[in-house]
């Protein structure tokens, strides 16, 4: 990687706004357009640009190994979220059936379990974004 | 090279059958009368804010109508993210 | 006849894109010329989707609240590409590490002559 | 008139594509297909499914090319 | 609250959930990985047996995915043949389980075995939720999920593999991508003609769409018959299969070839009889044209089969052969024929299962799989020689073991359908199989082994055991054929023949 200035400084300081950008699309997943996937993404090319004007090292500091291999079990929260709906005496994955309660529409607290969806797809989205690319870009030790 | 022509001819010709023979069929681009339209989706457009709570439709759709393709969706990244992995990742012994 | 091909054009640019893509993975040697190909194809597809769910004079299915008679694309086929979008980017990422591995191995990425090298010690 | 802009895109895109097959260089292939994607989400975009373009725009112009150009700073950058 | 009427999505989560689980345990309980696996495919297991009862008690199934109504969301719907391919699949993908926590410790590279137990839970879950699912969309996905991870499974031995692992893969993933190209586009004509993605609704507004939209509903089709026949490795589109079959590890051979390509001629039928109406495929002229390409495969597939010198491919063409029974079965439009295709499906699994897991236990204690190194064999490692040699005879059909039952159905369709040409290549292809299979048979048991080969005993118990149990199924199953035939039976009567 090249000692440029410019592209170190302008990635620094717009790091932290792509990435309160793609919270912000996955939090609002449910009222704008976006959601957990869209946002995930975003927060995942964040990622790869801190890899590819750094250095993978150091983006990989960023980020221990244990939580990415917990990042990239979160899958399993959906599953639980699932279950809410089994223990409520209705079917998998049920919503509003199983008296998850949808709130006013509009309102950033509404539209029941999607919020807490999109929010699980958003962390596996990046975390997967992430590892994608990570794994394919690492130089081979041997 | 003949079958490279070859490739291409059979190519161009399928291309033309296609486009003049089944674009014919389809419903008109932009109907609202298409089945696509009529049948299964009033209701995800008319009630999904009430059933659901979202006013993003899609959102609401991929989430809470459709949430168990959405599960299979992140487990096919997930089989992505283990595929990657079990070639060019982490620990290898010698 | 002519008209109503032409009022489909979103219909016909799918169908060329999607031959487009098909006659890159079937006629390119090269692997990542083969991977491109692919995404191609995948996006004719999602673009004849789309394009199926357009309607006259619709909306983005985004409801605004309090608003009446407001008529809405069709969601359900933008619902099914998202999925179909992250299909698509898992195979890719992963066909693409195999490119990287098969690289190591054979020193190419021309299927011919990986096929040839792979013969040779038979 | 908006029709117009939307057939000048489209075949923007076919154009792209066909870069794309022709290209040698695969780096450049894989910008151009970069663009195609870009276009691909404006296209969306007019037909009002804005979930997928910013998807595509962040998948499609964003990670995926990133993967692609991961894998060909491994590989070769010419096709033979 | 009962659990059990919960159990249609449960049998696709339970799975899914383990492998979810297997980074985590991989990282933190290393020794938790194996046990959760076989634990959780049990669950599935027991949960497929358990709805087999249900549904032969009380009809079939229907489960609301997130207590939508079904146009609106996602149905799982099982019937007759939904739970009779679950069984098949879960109770031979367990015992493919069991056999590989050994299997894996040896053969599998050591970074790469938690990924590998988690990529053949993901390939079960994958085939289950496809077979038990009632939506289109969703068996995309799923579909998806099992591809994805049967790419993968193929080069996941490591540097413990062979040189052409990566080739075989790509070529898979090739062929696959492009078949799933099309199976959704597929599903798109489908959903443009009739606007609804729910199999029983789609079925009915079909009828309408076939006037509406003939060449939507026609193109539908096509698509769909051309990528499932890809992934099912129907001849002429087999030709990813023997590679992958090769360089893939021994269990995730005897997966694909037991489990996949018969989950994927379950699709065909499923779209052909419950989706868009027999009938119809038949005005299409469309059926002819499959009998004929599944004759032609049955045939070639085992000429093929006959000229190779490595076992593996010798079971993979003859994979190739026995895919085109099944489709022919499917397709004679006889109930005969039909139950003899689908029992086919349930004599296939086991049998191919065995061989290629005997195969593997070879290739575990001496690495080599060469006709040649196999000769002695039957003296050497007894028992599992034996059960392949079980197999191999059920192959050809020999009376009393399952490959004679699915073939004298089949032979009794081909007669009931008046195609004497079929129950002539039925014939002929029996012969074909007695060739390669009775020399296998000749090599293994009246061979003495070469000067210098390696010496070897039986193959560890965990291994053992498995590819006895399914050596044994061949002689259960054909003994008591009624068992499988009365939920057989059930499903082709609810299938309208």
């Amino acid at each position: 990687m090249t000692e440029d200035i410019i592209v170190k400084t302008t990635a620094r300081l717009m790091t932290p706004f792509i990435q309160m950008f793609g919270l912000y699309i996955i939090l609002h997943g449910h009222l704008t357009p976006g959601g957990g996937f869209q946002g995930g993404a975003v927060i995942g090319a964040s990622m790869i640009l801190l890899a590819v004007v750094y250095g993978l090292e150091e983006g990989e500091k960023r980020m221990s190994h244990d939580l990415s291999t917990v990042l990239e079990s979160s899958t399993i929260v959906y599953v639980l979220i699932g279950f809410i709906g089994i223990a409520a005496g209705v079917n998998f994955l049920a919503s509003g059936a199983a008296g998850i309660p949808l709130g006013r529409p509009g309102d950033l607290l509404s539209g029941g379990m999607i919020l807490a969806l999109n929010i699980v797809i958003g962390f596996k989205v990046a975390s997967t974004g992430k590892t994608l690319f990570y794994t394919l870009a690492k130089e081979d030790e041997g | 090279m003949i079958r490279k022509w070859l490739i291409r001819l059979i190519f161009i010709v399928l291309l033309g059958y296609l486009v003049a023979g089944f674009v014919v069929g389809l419903p008109p681009f932009g109907s609202a009368d298409a089945p696509a339209y009529t049948h299964v989706v009033p209701r995800y457009i008319e009630r999904s804010v009430v059933e659901t709570g979202a006013t993003n439709i899609i959102s609401g759709i991929i989430l809470d109508y459709r949430a168990y393709d959405t599960m299979g969706e992140a487990t096919v990244l997930f089989t992505a993210a283990l595929a990657i992995l079990s070639l060019l990742g982490g620990e290898k012994d010698d | 006849m002519i008209y109503q091909v032409i009022s489909q054009y979103n219909y016909i640019a799918a169908v060329i894109l999607f031959f487009i893509g098909l006659y890159t993975m079937i006629s390119r040697k090269n692997l990542i010329k083969k991977i491109i190909g692919l995404n191609i194809m995948d996006t004719s597809v999602f673009l004849f989707f789309i394009s199926m769910g357009s309607v006259e004079g619709g909306k983005a299915p985004i409801i605004v609240l309090g608003s009446e008679n407001v008529i809405y694309v069709n969601p359900l086929p933008q619902a099914l590409i998202l999925t179909a979008i992250v299909v698509a980017v898992s195979v890719t990422a992963f066909a693409l590490a195999l490119t990287v591995k098969l690289y190591g191995d054979y020193g190419t990425l021309d299927a011919d002559k990986i096929r040839e090298l792979r013969e040779e010690p038979g | 008139m908006i029709w117009l802009i939307d057939l000048l895109l489209l075949l923007f895109l076919i154009v792209c594509a066909l870069e794309a097959t022709r290209n040698k260089d695969l780096l450049s292939v894989v910008i151009i297909f970069s663009s195609y994607s870009l276009v691909m989400a404006i296209i969306w975009q007019q037909l009002n499914a804005p979930d997928i373009a910013i998807t595509e725009a962040a998948v499609g112009a964003g990670i995926t090319t990133m993967l692609f150009v991961a894998a060909i700073s491994k590989t070769s950058r010419w096709e033979e | 609250m009962i659990l059990s009427s919960h159990f249609p999505v449960l049998i696709v989560v339970a799975p899914l959930f383990a492998a979810y689980l297997m980074p985590l345990c991989w990282r933190w309980k290393r020794g938790l990985t194996k046990p959760i696996a076989v634990t959780a495919l049990t669950l599935s297991f027991l949960m497929a047996l358990n709805m087999a009862f249900q549904v032969l008690r009380s009809g079939p199934i229907s489960y609301h995915a997130g207590n939508w109504q079904p146009p609106w969301g996602i149905e799982i719907y099982v019937d007759y043949l939904s739970v009779y391919m679950a069984l098949v699949v879960t109770g031979v993908g367990l015992l493919i389980l069991i056999y590989s926590t050994k299997y894996s410790d040896k053969m599998i590279e050591k970074g790469n075995i938690a990924i590998f137990f988690a990529l053949i839970l993901l390939l079960i879950a994958g085939l289950t939720g496809m077979v038990v699912t009632g939506d289109l969309f969703n068996l995309f996905v799923f579909l998806e999920i099992a591809s994805l991870a049967s790419y993968a499974l193929v080069p996941i031995a490591g540097s413990k593999g062979t040189k052409g692992r990566f080739e075989a893969s790509f070529r898979y993933l090739y062929m696959g991508a492009i078949a799933s190209t099309f199976t959704l586009i597929a599903i798109g004509f489908a959903y443009m003609a009739t606007g609804t993605l729910n199999m029983a609704d789609l079925a009915l507004r079909l009828v309408e769409a076939r006037e509406a939209y003939p060449t939507l509903v026609l193109m539908s089709l096509g698509f769909f018959v051309v990528g499932f026949s890809l992934k099912s490795a129907l001849f002429p589109l087999h030709l990813w299969l023997p590679d992958a079959y090769a360089h893939a590890p021994a269990p995730v051979s005897a997966l694909s070839s037991g489990l996949t390509i018969k989950v994927m001629a379950y699709v065909i039928i499923r779209l052909f009889y419950s989706i868009f109406g027999i009938a119809f495929v038949s005005s299409t002229g469309l059926l002819s044209m499959i009998q004929i390409i599944a004759a032609l495969a049955i045939i070639i597939g085992s000429l093929y089969a006959i000229a190779q010198k490595d076992v593996i491919r010798i079971l993979a063409y003859s994979s190739v052969s026995q895919i085109g029974y099944v489709i022919l079965g499917a397709t004679l439009l006889s109930s005969d024929g039909f139950t003899g295709g689908l029992l086919h499906i349930l004599h296939h699994s086991i049998m191919k299962g065995t061989m290629i897991l005997a195969v593997g236990a070879v290739m575990y204690k001496t690495g080599k799989r060469n006709i040649q190194d196999f000769k002695g064999m039957g003296r050497r490692m007894p028992y599992t020689m034996g059960a392949f040699s079980i197999a191999a005879l059920s192959m050809v059909g020999i009376p009393p073991l399952t490959g004679f039952v699915s073939k004298w159905f089949l032979l009794l369709g081909t007669l009931e359908a008046k195609s004497y040409a079929f129950t002539f290549v039925i014939l002929a292809s029996s012969l074909l199989n007695a060739v390669y299979y009775l020399r296998l048979i000749n090599y293994i048991h009246f061979k003495d082994p070469d000067e210098g080969s390696v010496r070897v005993d039986e193959a560890p118990m965990t291994m053992l055991i498995p590819i006895v149990i399914l050596g044994l199924g061949a002689i259960f199953v054909g003994m008591m054929a009624n068992i499988p035939l009365t939920l057989i039976s059930k499903a082709v009567s609810s299938l309208g023949l």
